[in-house]
C-alpha cells in the first residue's frame, strides 16, 4: 500500500470535508479535522524524505500512463511545498477550535471545517499534480473555499472582500484557462513533462508567446504581486483570524509554486529569461512591491491590516529572488517562501489570541499590551524581528541570501534598497511595540493571556522559525538543491 | 414521392422561418406586454410547429422522427401555460395593459 | 454551410453580448445571458461538441439564470446607469483583446486535421478508448476514466460551491423559517395558478425520467451525471416554484439534501478507494472486475451517479438557500 | 484572406472575452459584474471547442458510418471548465445577496462612499 501514499495528502481531506458535512457534532468534527491535517502531514513528510532519498515519484491515476491520464509527479520543489502546505494546516488546525468557537457563528462549525479541507485538498491537490489543466480545477477548489473561509468573518466587511477576492481570483483562473488552453493548443498536451518538451518545439510562436504572458498575469493576480495585490489587505484583514492564518502562510506561496512550475519546468528559464527577458518585468515590480507596501504598512491603524501589505512586500522578496535568474536567487526566494510562510502563520495566529481577548485588531487598543498579554506580544515581536531579518531568525537566512545574490549579480542599488526596506519593516513592526510596550494600559483591563491551546500552535510555528534560524540544512539546503533542479530545466 | 417530400419539407420550413420572423417582427413592434407576448405565441406555437414537421419530413420514418414529434408535443403543452404564466405574474404584479385612449375615457 | 450557420450564430451572440454590456435592467440582462448560453450551446452542437452544449443549455441558460433571477428578487433589478463608457476598463480590456489576437496568428486553422491537438493524445482517445473502456461515447470514456481524476475534482468543485452557498446563506434560517410559513405560504406559491399546477404535475414525472435516463445513456450518447443531475434539479426547481418552497422542504427535508450533496462525493472518490482494494492505482475501475472493461462499466456507473447525485442535490440545496432567503 | 477564414471563430471568441472581461471591471453593479464574468469564462469555452473541431468530423460518439471524430479531450475540459463557472457564479451570488442584507446596496461606488462616510 505505501505506493500509493501520493494520493493520501489528496483524497483524505477530500473524503473528510462530506463527513464533516454530515456529522456536525463540533466536538465530533474538530478531532477527525485535526488529525486528517495531522495524517495528510505525515504522509507528506514521508513523501518528502522519499524523493529526497530515491528521486522523483510518478503516480499515474487509474494506471494510464502520463499523456493520457494524468500523473503525479513530485519532485524535490512539490515535496517541499506539500510539506510547507500541510504542516501549516496542522498545526493551524491545533489552534483553530479555541479560536474558531469566538469568532464563528456555533451552527456552522461543521461547513466550516469542511471548506478548510477542501482549501486544503485544493492547495495540495494544485501542489502535486502533474498536469496543467488538472491544477486550474484544484485552483478552483481552493479559491472557492477560500472565498467562503473569508466570508464566514463576523465582520461584515469580509463579505465585501471576499466578493473582490472571487472577481480578481476568478480573472486570474481564467487567464490561466486561456494560457493552459493555448498551450495545448500547440501543443496537443496537457501533461506538465510532456509540454516542457513540446514547448520548445513551438516557443518562437506567438501563440506560446500569448499563453506565456496570460499565465504570468493570470498567475501574478493570485501571487498578489504588487499591482495586483489590490484584494489582499481587505481579505486578510477582515476573515476569522485563523483563516488568515493559513491563508496568508500558504496560499500565495502555493500560487508562486505554480508560477515556478510554470515558467522554469514548462517553458524553462532560457526561454522565459533569456528570450524574453522576463526578469525585466519581474525585478521592477518586485522592488516597487517591496519598497511601496512596506512603507505603507507603516501608516496602518489595524495590526492585521499592517501585517497584510507586510506581506505584499515580503512576496516582493521571494519574486525578487526569482527574477535573479540564478541558483542564489532561487535559493533565496524558496527558503524565503518556506520562512515568510512559518514567520506570517505565527504572527497571525498571535493575532489571533490578540484578537480572542481585546475582540479587536487596531492598535489603539493594544495599548500596553505588553504588560496585559506578556508572552502573546513577546512571540509577536519575535516573530516581527523575523520580517525585518534579525540574524538568528529564519527571515535573516533568507535575506542573507538574497543579498548574496544582489551582491553576486552586482546589482548595488537592489542590495541598497534591500536594506532600506528592512529599516521599513523595523518601522512597521515599531508600530506595534511602541503601542504594546510604550503606552500604559487602560485602567479597567485585566491582564489574560489567550488560552494554552493557542499558545502551544503559535509557539510551535515560532519554535520552527528559530530553528530553521540556526539550522539551515533543512530550508536553505533543500532550497538550493530544488534551485538547481530548475535551473537545471527539472525534468 | 422523394422529391415531393422534400419540398415540402422545405415549404413547412420556410413557413416556420417566415412566422417566427414576423413573431420576431412583432416582440419589437408592437406596442405593449401584453400584445408582444400574443406575437410571441405565434413564433412558440405555430412557427416552431411547422419548423418541427418540416424536420421530420426530412428525417422520414425513424427514431429521430420520434422525437421530433415528442419535441411538438412538449411544445404544444408547455409554451401555452409559459405565456400563460407569464401574462399571469404581469398582471399580478400591476402591469395594466395599453388601452385605445377613446375607451380610456369611457 | 458549416461556416454559415456558425457565422450567423456568432453573428447573433456578439449582439447578445453587445446588448447585455448596454443594458442596465438587470432582469433582462440575466435573461439575455441565458440567451447568451442558448446560443452558445447552439455553436457547440455545430462544433460537434454535443455532450458540452448539453450542459451548457442545462446549466448555462438554465441553473445560472433560476440563481440569477432569485438574487435579483432578493437585490435590486436595476443598475445604475453609468454616464460614459469606462476609459480605463476599455483600455484593459482592448489591449488583452489585441494579445490575444496577436497570439492567434500562429495558431492551427479552424478544423485542421493536422493541428497538433489531433496529432498527439487525442487520436490515442479516438482510437483506443471504445474497445479499451468499452464505451461508444468517446467524451464519457475520457471525462470517466482516462481523466477520471479531472472529474472528481470538478465534483469536489460543486461540493465546495455547496459549501459556501450554505456557509453564506443557511445561519439564521431556523429563525426565521417558522415566520416565513404563517406569513405568505400563498403568495410565492403561485397557489392559484392551478393551470400551471395541474400542468407541473403531468410534466415532472416527465423530467425526473428524462433526467434518469440521460444519466444511464450518457455512455451511449450525450449526456451523464452532470447533465442529469442538473435535469433532475430542474425539475425540483419547478416543483419548488409552482407549489411553494416548504412543500418542496417537505418532500426533500434539508437534512436529506446534505446527506445525499456529501454520500455523491464520498461514492466517487470511495469508487477510487475501491480500486485501491483490488490492486489497481486509485480510480483504475479495470480492476474492480475480472474483465477489464467490465470493470470500466462498473466504475463509470457508480461515478457518474455519484456525480448525478451531488450535482443534482447542490443544485437544489443552492436553490432552496437562495430563494430561502427573504428580503428584509 | 485564408488566414481571415481559418481563424475568425478565434476572433470572434477573442471578441466576446473582452466584452465579458470590460463587463466585469467597468461595471459598478456586482451582479452585473457577474454576468460579465460568465460571460467572460463562457467564451473561454468557446476557444476550447474550436481547437477541437476537425473539417468534416462529427461528435465523438462511435456509430455507424462515420470515421472522422473531433477531439473528445476539449469537450472534456470544457465539461469540467462549465462546471467550475456555475460553482463561481452561484458563491458569488451568494456573496451578492449578503452584501445587499448588510449595506443595502450592491452598487460599488455606494459601498465606498458607506466605507468613507462612518
Amino acid at each position: 500500500m505505501s505506493s500509493h501514499l501520493p494520493i493520501v495528502p489528496i483524497v483524505l481531506p477530500m473524503i473528510a470535508a462530506p463527513l464533516c458535512s454530515l456529522l456536525r457534532r463540533p466536538a465530533l468534527i474538530w478531532p477527525l479535522t485535526t488529525g486528517v491535517g495531522w495524517l495528510v502531514f505525515a504522509a507528506c513528510a514521508a513523501l518528502l524524505m522519499q524523493v529526497v532519498e530515491s528521486g522523483p515519484i510518478v503516480y499515474t491515476m487509474a494506471n494510464w500512463d502520463a499523456p493520457i491520464g494524468i500523473e503525479y509527479r513530485i519532485d524535490l520543489l512539490n515535496a517541499y511545498i506539500l510539506v510547507l502546505v500541510s504542516g501549516i494546516a496542522a498545526v493551524v488546525l491545533l489552534y483553530a477550535p479555541q479560536s474558531a468557537a469566538s469568532e464563528l457563528p456555533q451552527d456552522r462549525h461543521h461547513l466550516f471545517c469542511a471548506a478548510f479541507l477542501l482549501c486544503l485538498t485544493g492547495l495540495l491537490g494544485i501542489t502535486i499534480t502533474g498536469d496543467a489543466f488538472n491544477v486550474y480545477v484544484f485552483l478552483e477548489i481552493s479559491s472557492l473555499a477560500s472565498y467562503a473561509l473569508i466570508s464566514v468573518s463576523r465582520d461584515p466587511r469580509a463579505l465585501k472582500a471576499a466578493y473582490k477576492y472571487l472577481i480578481m481570483g476568478t480573472i486570474g483562473a481564467t487567464f490561466i484557462l486561456i494560457a493552459v488552453g493555448l498551450m495545448y493548443m500547440m501543443t496537443g498536451t496537457l501533461n506538465m513533462a510532456d509540454l516542457a518538451q513540446r514547448v520548445k518545439m513551438v516557443e518562437d510562436t506567438r501563440t506560446i508567446l500569448m499563453a506565456f504572458a496570460f499565465l504570468s498575469i493570470g498567475i501574478m493576480l493570485k501571487i498578489a504581486l504588487f499591482p495586483m495585490h489590490a484584494w489582499l489587505p481587505n481579505a486578510y484583514s477582515y476573515a476569522p483570524s485563523l483563516v488568515t492564518a493559513f491563508i496568508a502562510a500558504t496560499s500565495t506561496k502555493v500560487s508562486l509554486y505554480v508560477f515556478l512550475r510554470f515558467v522554469f519546468t514548462i517553458f524553462g528559464a532560457e526561454y522565459a529569461f533569456d528570450t524574453l527577458g522576463f526578469n525585466d518585468v519581474l525585478l521592477p515590480l518586485a522592488l516597487l512591491g517591496i519598497v511601496v507596501a512596506s512603507a505603507v504598512a507603516i501608516y496602518q491603524t489595524d495590526l492585521k491590516r499592517l501585517l497584510a501589505y507586510s506581506s505584499v512586500a515580503q512576496i516582493g522578496y521571494i519574486v525578487l529572488g526569482i527574477s535573479m535568474g540564478t541558483v542564489t536567487g532561487l535559493t533565496a526566494g524558496l527558503a524565503h517562501m518556506f520562512n515568510h510562510a512559518l514567520m506570517k502563520g505565527a504572527l497571525f495566529l498571535a493575532v489571533g489570541c490578540i484578537v480572542l481577548r481585546l475582540h479587536s485588531s487596531r492598535l489603539e487598543d493594544m495599548a500596553g499590551l505588553g504588560k496585559r498579554m506578556p508572552i502573546t506580544s513577546f512571540a509577536f515581536v519575535l516573530g516581527g524581528l523575523g520580517l525585518i531579518g534579525v540574524p538568528l531568525t529564519a527571515g535573516f537566512i533568507s535575506k542573507w541570501y538574497l543579498l548574496l545574490g544582489t551582491l553576486e549579480l552586482g546589482w548595488w542599488p537592489v542590495t541598497v534598497l534591500l536594506l532600506i526596506s528592512s529599516l521599513l519593516a523595523v518601522a512597521y513592526v515599531w508600530r506595534f511595540v511602541e503601542v504594546a510596550y510604550f503606552q500604559p494600559p487602560p485602567a479597567e483591563a485585566s491582564s489574560d493571556e489567550a488560552p494554552l491551546s493557542m499558545q502551544i500552535p503559535l509557539w510551535m510555528l515560532l519554535a520552527t522559525t528559530l530553528y530553521f534560524g540556526l539550522q539551515t540544512d533543512v530550508t536553505a539546503g533543500l532550497a538550493q538543491r530544488a534551485a538547481l533542479w530548475l535551473l537545471g530545466g527539472g525534468q | 414521392m422523394d422529391l415531393i417530400v422534400y419540398y415540402a419539407s422545405w415549404a413547412l420550413l420556410s413557413c416556420g422561418a417566415f412566422l417566427c420572423a414576423v413573431g420576431g417582427l412583432g416582440i419589437l413592434r408592437l406596442p405593449d406586454f401584453y400584445s408582444r407576448q400574443h406575437a410571441a405565441g405565434i413564433t412558440d406555437t405555430l412557427g416552431s410547429a411547422f419548423v418541427l414537421i418540416g424536420l421530420m419530413l426530412q428525417s422520414g420514418f425513424s427514431l429521430n422522427a420520434a422525437k421530433l414529434v415528442m419535441i411538438l408535443i412538449f411544445l404544444i403543452l408547455t409554451s401555452p401555460v409559459a405565456t400563460h404564466a407569464i401574462a399571469q405574474a404581469a398582471r399580478q404584479s400591476g402591469l395594466e395593459p395599453k388601452v385605445v385612449a377613446e375607451e380610456d375615457e369611457a | 454551410m458549416i461556416h454559415v450557420v456558425d457565422m450567423t450564430l456568432l453573428a447573433f451572440l456578439a449582439i447578445v453580448a453587445i446588448a447585455v454590456t448596454r443594458m442596465t435592467n438587470l432582469f433582462a440582462t440575466s435573461v439575455l445571458t441565458g440567451v447568451y448560453s442558448l446560443l452558445m450551446a447552439c455553436i457547440f452542437t455545430v462544433l460537434d461538441a454535443v455532450d458540452v452544449a448539453f450542459t451548457e443549455a442545462a446549466v448555462g441558460a438554465g441553473i445560472s439564470t433560476v440563481l440569477f433571477l432569485a438574487t435579483l428578487s432578493l437585490t435590486t433589478q436595476r443598475e445604475k446607469p453609468q454616464r460614459s463608457p469606462n476609459w480605463k476598463a476599455l483600455c484593459v480590456a482592448l489591449l488583452t483583446g489585441g494579445a490575444l489576437v496577436y497570439g492567434t496568428f500562429d495558431m492551427p486553422h479552424f478544423g485542421d486535421p493536422q493541428a497538433p491537438v489531433h496529432q498527439h493524445v487525442g487520436p490515442h482517445y479516438i482510437g483506443v478508448s471504445p474497445t479499451q473502456i468499452g464505451v461508444p461515447n468517446m467524451v464519457t470514456s475520457v471525462l470517466a476514466s482516462y481523466r477520471g481524476y479531472d472529474t472528481l475534482g470538478e465534483t469536489a468543485v460543486i461540493f465546495t460551491a455547496c459549501m459556501a452557498v450554505l456557509l453564506l446563506l443557511q445561519h439564521e434560517k431556523r429563525r426565521d423559517e417558522q415566520s416565513t410559513v404563517e406569513e405568505k405560504p400563498d403568495k410565492e406559491a403561485m397557489a392559484h395558478a392551478m393551470i400551471l399546477r395541474v400542468q407541473s404535475k403531468f410534466f415532472i414525472p416527465l423530467i425526473l425520467l428524462f433526467g434518469l435516463y440521460v444519466q444511464f445513456h450518457g455512455d451511449f450518447g450525450p449526456g451523464g451525471g452532470f447533465q442529469a443531475g442538473v435535469i433532475f434539479a430542474a425539475g425540483i426547481i419547478l416543483y419548488s416554484l409552482v407549489n411553494g418552497l416548504d412543500k418542496a422542504r417537505q418532500i426533500i427535508p434539508p437534512n436529506v439534501l446534505h446527506g445525499l450533496v456529501a454520500f455523491g462525493l464520498l461514492l466517487y472518490a470511495g469508487t477510487g478507494l475501491a480500486s485501491l482494494f483490488m490492486d489497481g492505482n486509485f480510480l483504475q475501475y479495470r480492476a474492480l472486475a475480472e474483465e477489464a472493461t467490465h470493470g470500466e462499466h462498473i466504475g463509470i456507473l457508480l461515478i457518474e451517479l455519484g456525480v448525478g447525485i451531488t450535482v443534482a442535490t447542490v443544485m437544489t440545496s443552492m436553490f432552496f438557500s437562495f430563494s430561502g432567503r427573504r428580503r428584509s | 484572406m485564408s488566414d481571415a477564414l481559418g481563424l475568425y471563430n478565434y476572433w470572434i471568441a477573442i471578441f466576446l472575452m473582452m466584452v465579458g472581461f470590460y463587463n466585469v471591471i467597468a461595471s459598478g453593479n456586482l451582479v452585473k459584474k457577474l454576468i460579465g464574468l460568465s460571460i467572460f469564462q463562457t467564451s473561454v469555452f468557446l476557444l476550447y471547442i474550436t481547437m477541437g473541431k476537425v473539417k468534416d468530423g462529427t461528435a465523438p460518439i462511435l456509430g455507424d458510418g462515420y470515421d472522422t471524430f473531433s477531439n473528445p479531450l476539449p469537450h472534456v475540459l470544457i465539461l469540467t471548465a462549465i462546471v467550475v463557472g456555475i460553482a463561481t457564479t452561484a458563491v458569488g451570488l451568494a456573496l451578492v445577496i449578503r452584501i445587499q442584507e448588510h449595506f443595502g446596496t450592491i452598487e460599488e461606488d455606494e459601498l465606498i462612499a458607506q466605507e468613507d462616510s462612518p
